[in-house]
């Protein structure tokens, strides 16, 4: 069993209006130092795999299928096994 | 009896609430989210819309507004607040309502008519009412009501529970549609009866819902 | 922060390297350029030209089609030319309103691609100082048997929803049709109506030396670089689409800028000389229309334009398309209302530039000039003379009408019942929130929405309608039917026609077949719109809609915008009580080519499309509105696709009751799409009253019972349905469909 | 300056229905190892701060008061700061 842990955030372009608000946000709640905020999403996946590979494949192929949008977002992830932390 | 309208940038049900009081005899005022001071008003609405674009969580951004604190403050006081839809979330989001407002169970806006079942007829939001079963519409994407059990137990032996779904369109707790805080003067809800106060738009059970409240206030008035 | 990847190649290396047949401009169109500036255009000056001259913002091909169109009568404030026509109705009030489309962007990104759809839209009404009131959204896709196309689906709706909800204006109506001939290019066709006082009314035009060009909204980025010449383009799939230009947009933000605009408008009208918004190629094509239809000259600076990316280049400044963003034309030393106006809400304002009067275009960026062109020159590109030819398809069509089968009524009920096309589509426009603003008549599910106009007794109905398979048949009496359709379904809501907006939906202009196809459907859509005094006051173009050479059904949407003096006269689609009378308005022919049942029961659409004829039409449509004004009506309905057994079914459906008829024509005539008809009930009180008004037009059908039990007797035989039944398919149908 | 990376989840006695509904999704697209998916968000900020010590108030306190509703979400941040990670 392995847990993959999937980071997306918007492609460096592309507007994202959400961070804009909770910075402007922050800033009339007076955290005055904040320059940027972004906003993504954060998925934990328990999955079965035969193996390290087999897992990083899968989760690959299904978070470029379904979990984001290729057009606007991008991702990063790292798969968790019996305590052991692969980076991807 | 004068009522505050308030509109957070963002919010778009404020021109439809403030027709709807004025229709039915209230004295309401559209007024800026940057209000610092309330105390002239009998009454507080929270309209619907996408205050700060929801972005975050719905009524996340705009608990913090300027306007807040008089809003808690009038809350404190015992006046009449009553937060619908996106004013529903602005309230539990401050904590002046328990619970919070989830993306519905099957995720996507809904916009629609649903029944409702008034659970408690003896409130300032229900009182005017002969029926027990009214239809109202929905429009909300994030109307899936949730409060933990203990919270729920304690609301429901407290008959703070008001309306019902009579058919759950959002996976709310309970079929939870709208409630009270423990005193009764804070009130949310997600259906909009704003938009049912017109036969030409073909609903007119909005109206005691209103009624309601104008008889509650007219009596604490005379009261006094 | 990123930086710009793209390189700027000097004017030999533009020359010499042909970038700008990349970029779209043509062999002759450069040298035209070339010629005129007596020069090489630089990098930002080609950029422009490419921008300025594609299709989607010049409409250089289509130009000559559309100057055909018939644009006048006494209610026309504004025709075609502006961000959106304008209609006097009547009290100081007028009704603006324009449709869109957003195809390419939609099939590349279909949610963000419809969403910024209806932010467009949205802006071309407000910038003419409208209060936008409805949204209409017209969609169609490939059929609903793969997963690609559920996808499609799912994003577009969920795009329209998301912006449309947010914003709060409401999503009143539109259309939603599936044909295969959509799978690789469907079209996403928005149209937004708007409410204004005359007294407010805006153009878009940049006069008076040494006013001041502002620049209000959002800040530019790289969004949707280069969207304009990308919209001119065919597509094909085996080139993966261009990624880059995928605009995302904001509706919080949008609704600021509308609510300040409008602010500004009433309370600045004599310091406002012209509004535009920035539409297709952003910035540079909404400054460079404003100054040319001023017959002016502009001049700006490009390092006062908000930026949101690190090291933009002036061409990716002009040709930006970032959502939510729109430039003011102030009067000289006033600016500062205006800039405070919109800083105190949050928004971004920023004098960019002035009004000049040597008519030329001028762009300083860094200290120095990047571009220095003609302007007039500049918004004039040369119309390239394309050549019509009628399609070979056309030639040898029979005229035999297809003979539907009908020797099992009830089932071919049921199956039709649940087509794509013809079932309810309420499992996806209730996704929009077709009530805010409370104004809401007619919701979707009618003929045509209603929205009252708040303090008169006055309310606007609204509609989208176009059947492409017709066109494919014949476009010029396809274009005519279409016309007729969105009428009859104004009229069937009591209201008056009054004018009408397109979007013309074709494939490849330079396809002389489709050229042909473009020019008879126009001919078509304005003899219509000539007899019922609807003239056209706005309108879009979306040419090269086809996939691998494979163009879509010729598919110009018609949208048009009714008047009912008095709201209370208002009809709607269902039964209204047990004992009404049903009577059926119009003759019904042989009408079978091009109908739903022939594509159902062939999976083909072929021969002569059946006959129109526009003096029915409206002699039918004159008897209804009358009829509704004596007050003889309980409920109207228009009949489509489907024919007399669908519009019966859908008016059992709405209003919870059943029915029971006889008619004396065979079974197959159920399913003709004869046009100029409609289903009408009368109350019995009011039976002989409206016999006598009607006289032949208007053939008895039977009545209005209660209870589950349909039953319909023709010429042949008799049958017995369940409405529960149907009105499960009816509703369902669509859900099941996108599920597995 | 340092960037805060924070991730947010819902408190495990919160049911989390987009995360079941993208379950099902990945199970009908023939992912049949999944046994359980759950959506959070993921915030990037950059804030600048006297010291590492300051910072990491800052950010639990604005994560607290904004970021999360702390009746149903919980949250863990990591610091980055001139490319010196510091778990928080
Ligand atoms: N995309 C949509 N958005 C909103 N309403 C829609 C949409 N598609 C269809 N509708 C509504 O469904 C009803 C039936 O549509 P349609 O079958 O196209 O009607 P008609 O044949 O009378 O033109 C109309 O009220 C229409 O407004
Ligand atoms: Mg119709």
């Amino acid at each position: 069993m392995y847990t993959a842990k999937i980071y997306v955030t918007y492609k460096p372009s592309i507007v994202d209006p959400q961070g804009e608000v909770i910075q402007a946000a922050l800033q009339r709640m007076n955290y005055q130092g904040i320059t940027s905020v972004t906003q993504g999403k954060y998925f934990e996946v328990n999955l079965a795999a035969p193996n390290v590979a087999a897992a990083k494949n899968e989760v690959a192929d299904f978070t470029d299928a379904l979990l984001i949008n290729q057009n606007t977002e991008t991702y990063r992830f790292e798969l968790v096994s019996n305590d052991d932390e692969v980076q991807s | 009896m004068k009522a505050a309208v308030i509109t957070f940038p963002g919010s778009n049900c404020d021109l439809d609430l403030f027709h709807a009081l004025a229709d039915l005899n209230f004295e309401p005022t559209v007024v800026s989210a940057q209000t610092t001071d309330l105390s002239n008003y009998d009454a507080i609405f929270l309209p619907g819309g996408f205050s700060y674009g929801d972005y975050l969580r719905s009524g996340a951004i705009a608990r913090f507004a300027p306007v807040m604190a008089a809003v808690s403050q009038a809350a404190a006081d015992g006046k009449i607040v009553v937060g619908i839809c996106n004013g529903f979330q602005i309230l539990t989001e401050a904590g002046l309502l328990p619970g919070q407002l989830f993306g519905n169970a099957q995720p996507g806006f809904i916009c629609d008519e649903v029944d409702l079942l008034i659970d408690n007829p003896e409130t300032a939001y229900t009182n005017a009412y002969n029926d027990s079963r009214i239809k109202i519409p929905i429009a909300h994407g994030e109307g899936n009501y949730y409060v933990d059990s203990a919270t729920l137990a304690q609301m429901e032996a407290n008959h703070q529970i008001i309306f019902r779904y009579a058919d759950n369109p959002n996976g709310s707790v309970a079929d939870i549609a709208g409630i009270t805080n423990l005193a009764g003067n804070v009130f949310g809800m997600m259906p909009h009866p704003e938009r049912a106060v017109d036969a030409i738009t073909g609903n007119t059970a909005g109206q005691p819902f209103f009624k309601s409240i104008l008889q509650t206030l007219s009596m604490a008035v005379g009261r006094k | 922060m990123t930086t710009s990847g793209l390189k700027e190649l000097t004017p030999q290396q533009i020359h010499d390297s042909k970038l700008y047949l990349e970029w779209g401009l043509t062999e002759k169109e450069y040298q035209l350029i070339v010629t005129e500036l007596d020069r090489l255009p630089n990098f930002t000056e080609t950029g422009i030209f490419s921008g300025m001259w594609s299709e989607h913002v010049s409409y250089k091909k289509s130009k000559a089609v559309l100057r055909k169109f018939w644009s006048q009568n006494e209610r026309v404030l504004q025709g075609p030319g502006e961000g959106a026509g304008i209609l006097d109705i009547g009290d100081h009030q007028a009704v603006v309103f324009k449709a869109e489309s957003h195809n390419h962007p939609s099939f590349v990104e279909p949610y963000e691609g419809a969403a910024t759809g209806v932010g467009g839209i949205l802006r071309d009404i407000f910038s003419m100082g409208a209060q936008p009131i409805a949204v209409l959204d017209s969609l169609w896709f490939g059929e609903l048997d793969n997963a690609h196309t559920k996808h499609l689906v799912d994003g577009i709706v969920a795009g329209i929803a998301g912006y449309g909800n947010a914003i709060g204006i409401p999503t009143v109506g539109g259309e939603i049709a599936f044909d295969d001939v959509y799978a690789g290019n469907p079209l996403v066709n928005v149209m937004a109506v708007g409410l204004m006082d005359q007294a407010t009314m805006q153009v878009g035009q940049a006069k008076g030396v040494g006013n001041a060009i502002i620049y209000v909204g959002a800040k530019t980025g790289r969004d949707g670089m280069n969207g304009a010449s990308f919209a001119s383009a065919e597509f094909s799939s085996q080139e993966k689409a261009d990624r880059a230009a995928v605009q995302v947009g904001d509706p919080f933000l949008e609704k600021l800028v509308m609510d300040t605009t409008l602010t500004a408008i009433r309370d600045y009208a004599d310091i406002i000389v012209g509004i535009q918004d920035m539409g297709a190629a952003g910035l540079l094509s909404s400054s460079a229309e404003m100054a040319d239809k001023a017959g002016m000259g502009i001049e700006l600076n490009l390092d006062l334009v908000p930026q949101r990316e690190a090291g933009m280049i002036p061409y990716e400044l002009m040709l930006s398309e970032s959502q939510e963003r729109m430039l003011l034309v102030v009067k000289a030393g006033q600016e500062d209302k205006i800039l405070e106006l919109f800083r105190q809400n949050n928004l971004d304002a920023q004098v960019i530039g002035t009004v000049t009067d040597n008519g030329r275009y001028v762009l300083n960026f860094q200290d120095k000039v990047v571009a220095d062109l003609p302007l007039r020159f500049l918004t004039h590109p040369l119309e390239p003379k394309l050549t019509a030819q009628k399609p070979k398809r056309l030639e040898y069509l029979t005229k035999n009408q297809y003979q539907p089968d009908v020797s099992d009524l009830k089932s071919t009920i049921k199956k039709l019942i649940g087509q794509a096309t013809i079932a309810s589509k309420a499992s996806l426009f209730r996704h929009f929130d077709s009530m805010v603003r409370a104004d809401t008549v007619i919701k979707p599910g009618g003929d045509a929405s209603l929205v009252r106009i708040r303090g008169t007794k006055k309310a606007l109905a609204m509609t989208t309608d176009v059947n492409g398979r017709y066109l494919y048949l014949d476009p010029k009496k396809g274009g005519q039917m279409a016309v007729a359709e969105a009428a009859r379904n104004i009229v069937a809501t009591g209201a008056l026609p009054i004018g009408i907006t397109d979007c013309l939906n074709f494939g490849s202009p330079d396809n002389p077949e489709v050229y042909y196809e473009l020019e008879q459907a126009v001919a078509g859509i304005n003899s219509m719109a000539k007899r019922l005094n609807t003239p056209v006051i706005s309108g879009n173009v979306s040419l090269y809609n086809e996939t691998d050479g494979q163009p879509i059904y010729p598919t110009p949407m018609i949208g048009m915008v009714g008047l009912l003096a008095d709201v209370a006269q208002a009809l709607t689609i269902g039964f209204k009580n047990s004992g009404d009378r049903i009577y059926l308005i119009g003759t019904t022919k042989d009408s079978f080519n091009g109908a739903e049942i022939q594509k159902m029961q062939t999976g083909k659409i072929e021969g002569q499309l059946f006959d129109f004829n526009a003096e029915d039409e409206l002699a039918v449509q004159k008897l209804v509105m009358q009829a509704n004004q004596a007050g003889y009506l309980a409920s109207a309905h228009d009949l489509a696709e489907g024919g007399l057994a669908v519009a019966l079914l859908e008016a059992s459906f709405t209003g919870h009751l059943g029915f029971k008829i006889q008619t004396q024509s065979p079974t197959k005539y159920l399913f003709s799409e004869t046009a100029g008809r409609f289903l009408v009930t009368v109350p019995a009180r009011c039976q002989s009253d409206f016999e006598a008004l009607a006289g032949k037009q208007a053939q008895y059908l039977g009545t209005v019972v209660d209870g589950d039990d349909l039953a319909l007797v023709t010429s042949e035989e008799t049958v017995h349905l369940s409405r529960a039944e149907l009105q499960k398919i009816y509703q369902e149908s669509i859900t099941w469909q996108l599920k597995d």
